[in-house]
């Protein structure tokens, strides 16, 4: 039940998908900022559309959803950027399921979906919705043609994962490891552990949590990963901007230049996959 | 509150709207839960009432009021949950849920506060169970309400400070779920309330239980009958549905909720705020930390912040069960004001010797209401004692016209 | 202990030293004592004891103590007389004496504090029992009190300073007395321990003998057995006498007063100065506030002023009765420095989940001395809990090298 | 068993007896109050040896007790303070028992008495050693010599009064009305209804508690006393000169004064006393 737009971008195998929220730290600088990154090489944008209670996002993005809520930032407001924003590659909206389901007049996820649908939205992640409650909204993005992310924790096994699967379309967003930090190299370990128990099932994987260089993102994918979520490590470059003072056109050109690196790191790491058994 | 297995739902409320990389957690708990709490595997259930008689010290009584009973024209009894351990019903839940963490092989619990009361509790249950332990508080929690800090250090915890957001209780949970989502594998998180995900919900309503459990049977000795109706403060609802739980399918038995009516129940939507914590008088279905539940919201769905002169009452979410039973029209959820609990408060400690939680205080503000359907025979849940709330009621007593308050010159600006 | 009519002698100990305008209130009160609380007339102790249990919260538990059985060695068990309303034993005494006060058609009570414990204890009491209260206080004290004083007037009582000396206990103990002997006719004096002239020392026991009463059966039930010994800190005296009273006549059971050896048993004479609390430790025979007892004096009989890190036990004399049992050799009297008990507060706190009054910590501090004859079975009164303490133990705490405590740099200058 | 000096003080039926705390604000100084009180009329002068718990005194009294103590008065010292008096009149130690009882090596009262009877104390008043426990006390004033003064209060009645007079000697020491303070009305009311009481016993009685003024002392006397006992009122005068930093001399003759005033009183009371049944 796949959307096209998704299953093209991440048709190349090291598909970049980059996280910002909408309107950090105003509208206007973040539209600029999104568009840095597709300029960077982003093949997917998960746009964050901010939560008051962010119970999943570590302090960074924490400080994010609050810089952009401060500026103004609403349902409303989030639509009006996805509107305003000119970018070509897909688009998807994460964010907390309160948010979808207070949406309209209606109760229930479906007037949001709808109006994501409307402004060509490619799809959603809700980490706070598991595969158990989300029905009525995997129902909505069905009738409107939206793909519905799943996450799948390194915690995540049999039964469960089975059930993810079922309900996942676009791409399945591997979770790294469990927590906010940590050393690269358990990352990799439980990422290829992730990875293995996914590798059955036809759906794009993108790993995120922790990535933060072009290394690691080529690990990543020589790893077997289709794709790389990389948030944080853009929202710091963000937060840091905010807190100096620079002007948005310097952080866009630093935003871009961390899309390339984080881009190319994971075209370096399907590269090497292939000829990996030669290399040796 | 039957105790067979259920899928953690009431009505549309409750349910698990949390971050996959906890499910495994909540699928262990909630397995943890049917074992051990429901089918009392290994004994558990009487180990963990065991405790709770010999450390918490249980049962507390059930008192007559004679004073307040005059004033009212009607018999006021007070359960006496001001008397437990820690000066709060709190660790009925904490020590319950520190037990289940032991027998569940767990190396190490966390737990979120906002006021400090939960934290304080938690941190001597995991003393007394020689569990490490640490507590997550905001960081402007931390500095308003610095002896329970100190209480919980002494106790052997570590507080972690938060100081993302405001620093209060909202983000001491998020913080709490992110701790536990990062050491789900040793780690138990010991929630506060009735709130949250399944299991806790329903978990934390049978460690309060016990509550109406006694209450029941002390009104039949004393009284000679049931009450007609039980009154119990509600923030999250620990204490309500604990003073309710037993008497639920008595069906003579009114159940109120009173709620925090702040000071105005109108809601500043521009400003995202609500003067009050009322949400099942007020708020309107939506999810908020992994349950669907009534809520304090704005149109949009984001989480406004609430507001009581008790920071226990402080929260803009309650317990997923509660909002189903006042849906059902079993519980009556009211509502009081800043003013009529700090008058209650003050009437309270000076007609019957009991100095009671500013939480606890809106319980007996309601009793003003002389509301005819409270009947004959009242029962009111003390849910804590007022010694953590001296200064408040000296702040907030010297903002008002409080007639029957003492004269607060001399502690003016606090101790 | 018997209970029948006697002189109010402990051996040389007791009577009744004070000014002739109280010997008629005295003598009255002796009636009283006899016909209610001896003999029970008009079921005085029926309901004196049904209180203790509803508003009260008795029976308090009796716990084992798994930690500090393990560190020592042997089994320790807890009485819990910090879950009692109030948060000490004082309750017990002063529910007794007001009650008492309205039996003696009494109008109006009176009673001294020094750090608070027994005028907060007495200010509940007056309030449960609707009877104007009155409490004199040091000056000093109510600067160093402020919470206490707080709660008294939120409890309706009045406290009134005494500017006169130093303005500490003693003071407000003459103060009382002079209140007392001034409206003699409808006023009682309730005093805060098992001290003053007959028939106080024997009453204040038998109103706290419920502690051993039930700590008794209760280590029957628990551990099968009498304990080999009891411990209890003792100031005045009144929970150690509560704790023995019961057990005095059981040869097996060692009886400890564990009393504050300040920061030093010497004396400095030329000061008149203490630097300790041990009256039967280190003590001579005087009269003081009423009877003849063991008291802290220099060599021409001027009492000298105490010292303890524990305000509730900072008092220059000790119940006669205990000074005679010690005499007699039934009770042994040890005592622990200020050190030694601050921790013993950190070590309850943390292994016991148990915050402590600094006065029960001495009690617990003795358990580190390791005495053979302390035997494998050991009750240790826990008099009170610790909250009204923290600020002098972070103050306490911060100037001596304590390495189980907490950090306590956040907390440096008080709350 | 009555020392015939307190007897001969008695004698003309207006006795005067004023109280002071020995050593109150210094040794010197009250050498010299003490003596003043004496020019002024003084037939008996009740010495205070201060005590550190001074249980039955009001707080005018408690003042001058901590003032004599921080002077460094001790047993000893007042026993010097004793001997280096110049005055006739006869002198009654007033203190608490625990100072009697501890001094000297052999434990008990005697050594105490035996000191004060050897510098020719009359007499003591210990007003927290009631009928019952006096024993001791009453044995060793015996074997010296010295009188051994009761209080009776508005309270003593019936066993309680019979069990004191058999104790007392000297005189008893009438308490006006319980407490320390209220107006002169209702203590002339209680005074004669104690005197009424006592009117049986053959032993003078002295009346005290409150009288500040001549008239007081003429209306007491007047009433039926055999002589009145002033304490506050001239402690007052002390505490005053001590706080305004007056000269000793200066404030021994405001007490020379006070003392004149309160004699001329009393002699008032006395010659209005018999005549009074022809007046009407
Ligand atoms: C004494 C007391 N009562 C009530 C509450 C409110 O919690 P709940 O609604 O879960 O009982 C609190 C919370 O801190 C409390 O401390
Ligand atoms: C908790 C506690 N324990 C002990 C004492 C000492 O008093 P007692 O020796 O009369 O028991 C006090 C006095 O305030 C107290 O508060």
């Amino acid at each position: 039940m796949s959307n096209p737009e998704l299953d093209a971008a991440f048709a190349d195998g090291a598909a970049f998908v980059p996280y910002l929220a909408a309107g950090d730290p105003d509208f206007e600088s973040s539209i600029e900022y999104v568009e840095a990154l597709e300029r960077g090489g982003a093949d997917v944008i998960e746009l964050g559309l901010p939560f008051s209670e962010p119970i999943a996002e570590g302090p960074t993005i924490q400080e994010a959803v609050v810089r952009s809520l401060e500026g103004g930032m609403t349902p409303a407001r989030f639509f009006e950027f996805v509107e305003a924003l000119d970018v070509d590659v897909p688009l998807v909206c994460m964010t907390y399921y309160n948010l979808i389901y207070q949406y309209g007049d209606e109760s229930g996820p479906r007037p949001f979906v709808e109006k994501a649908a409307e402004l060509g939205l490619s799809g959603f992640v809700v980490p706070d919705l598991p595969a158990e409650e989300a029905d009525p909204l995997r129902e909505a993005c069905d009738e409107f043609g939206l793909d519905l992310v799943f996450i799948v924790a390194p915690t995540t096994r049999g039964d469960r994962l089975e059930r993810i699967m079922e309900q996942v379309s676009g791409y399945v967003y591997v979770q790294a490891r469990l927590g906010v930090t940590g050393a690269q190299d358990d990352v990799s370990g439980q990422t290829a552990a992730s990875l293995d128990r996914l590798s059955a099932y036809d759906v794009p994987k993108a790993v995120g949590f922790g990535i933060k260089t072009g290394d690691h993102a080529e690990r990543i994918v020589e790893g077997g990963a289709d794709g790389i979520i990389v948030g944080s490590a853009l929202v710091d470059i963000v937060a840091e901007g905010h807190e100096n003072g620079d002007d948005a056109a310097t952080v866009a050109a630093r935003l871009e230049e961390k899309a390339r690196e984080l881009k190319d790191g994971a075209e370096r790491g399907l590269a090497q996959r292939a000829p990996q058994a030669e290399r040796t | 509150m039957s105790k067979t297995r259920f899928d953690g739902k009431f009505g549309d409320y409750g349910g698990q709207y949390v971050p996959e990389a906890l499910m495994p957690a909540i699928e262990e708990l909630e397995d943890a839960y049917e074992r051990y709490v429901l089918a009392n595997e290994d004994g558990f259930m009487d180990e963990f009432r065991e405790r709770l008689a010999d450390f918490g010290g249980r049962p507390t009584p059930t008192q007559y009021a004679e004073r307040l009973s005059e004033r009212y024209d009607r018999d006021v009894y007070l359960k006496r949950e001001d008397l437990l351990h820690g000066g709060a019903h709190k660790l009925n839940n904490a020590l319950g849920q520190v037990l289940l963490a032991k027998y569940m092989g767990k190396e190490r619990i966390v737990a979120e506060t906002g006021a400090g009361q939960h934290g304080t509790a938690t941190a001597m249950a995991a003393a007394h169970l020689d569990m490490p332990c640490e507590v997550y508080m905001g960081e402007r929690d931390i500095n308003r309400q610095r002896p329970n800090v100190f209480r919980m250090k002494l106790n052997g915890s570590e507080v972690n400070p938060v100081t993302v957001g405001r620093g209060t209780l909202k983000e001491a949970i998020s913080e709490t779920m992110r701790d536990w989502a990062t050491n789900v594998e040793d780690t138990h998180y010991v929630i506060g309330s009735v709130v949250g995900p399944h299991p806790f919900p329903a978990m934390v309503r049978d460690f309060q239980s016990v509550i109406s459990e006694e209450a029941r049977e002390q009104m039949r000795e004393k009284a000679g009958t049931l009450p007609d109706s039980v009154l119990a403060c509600a923030g999250g609802g620990s204490n309500t549905m604990g003073a309710f739980a037993e008497f639920v399918d008595d069906d003579g038995v009114e159940l109120y909720a009173v709620e925090a009516g702040g000071s105005t129940l109108d809601v500043d939507e521009e400003a995202g705020v609500a003067p009050n914590s009322a949400s099942l008088s007020t708020g309107s279905e939506g999810v908020l930390h992994g349950a669907r539940t009534k809520l304090l919201q704005d149109r949009d769905g984001q989480i406004m912040e609430s507001h009581s002169v008790s920071s226990g009452l402080d929260y803009a979410g309650v317990g997923p069960e509660l909002a189903y039973l006042v849906d059902e029209g079993r519980v009556r959820a009211v509502n009081v004001d800043d003013d009529a609990a700090l008058t209650a408060f003050h009437r309270l400690s000076q007609l019957e010797g009991v100095i009671p939680a500013l939480e606890t205080a809106h319980a007996f503000a309601y009793l003003e209401a002389n509301d005819e359907e409270l009947g004959d025979t009242v029962l009111v849940n003390v849910s804590g004692r007022g010694d953590k709330d001296l200064e408040s009621v000296i702040e907030e007593t010297a903002q008002r016209d409080i007639d029957i308050a003492p004269d607060m010159d001399a502690f003016a600006g606090g101790f």
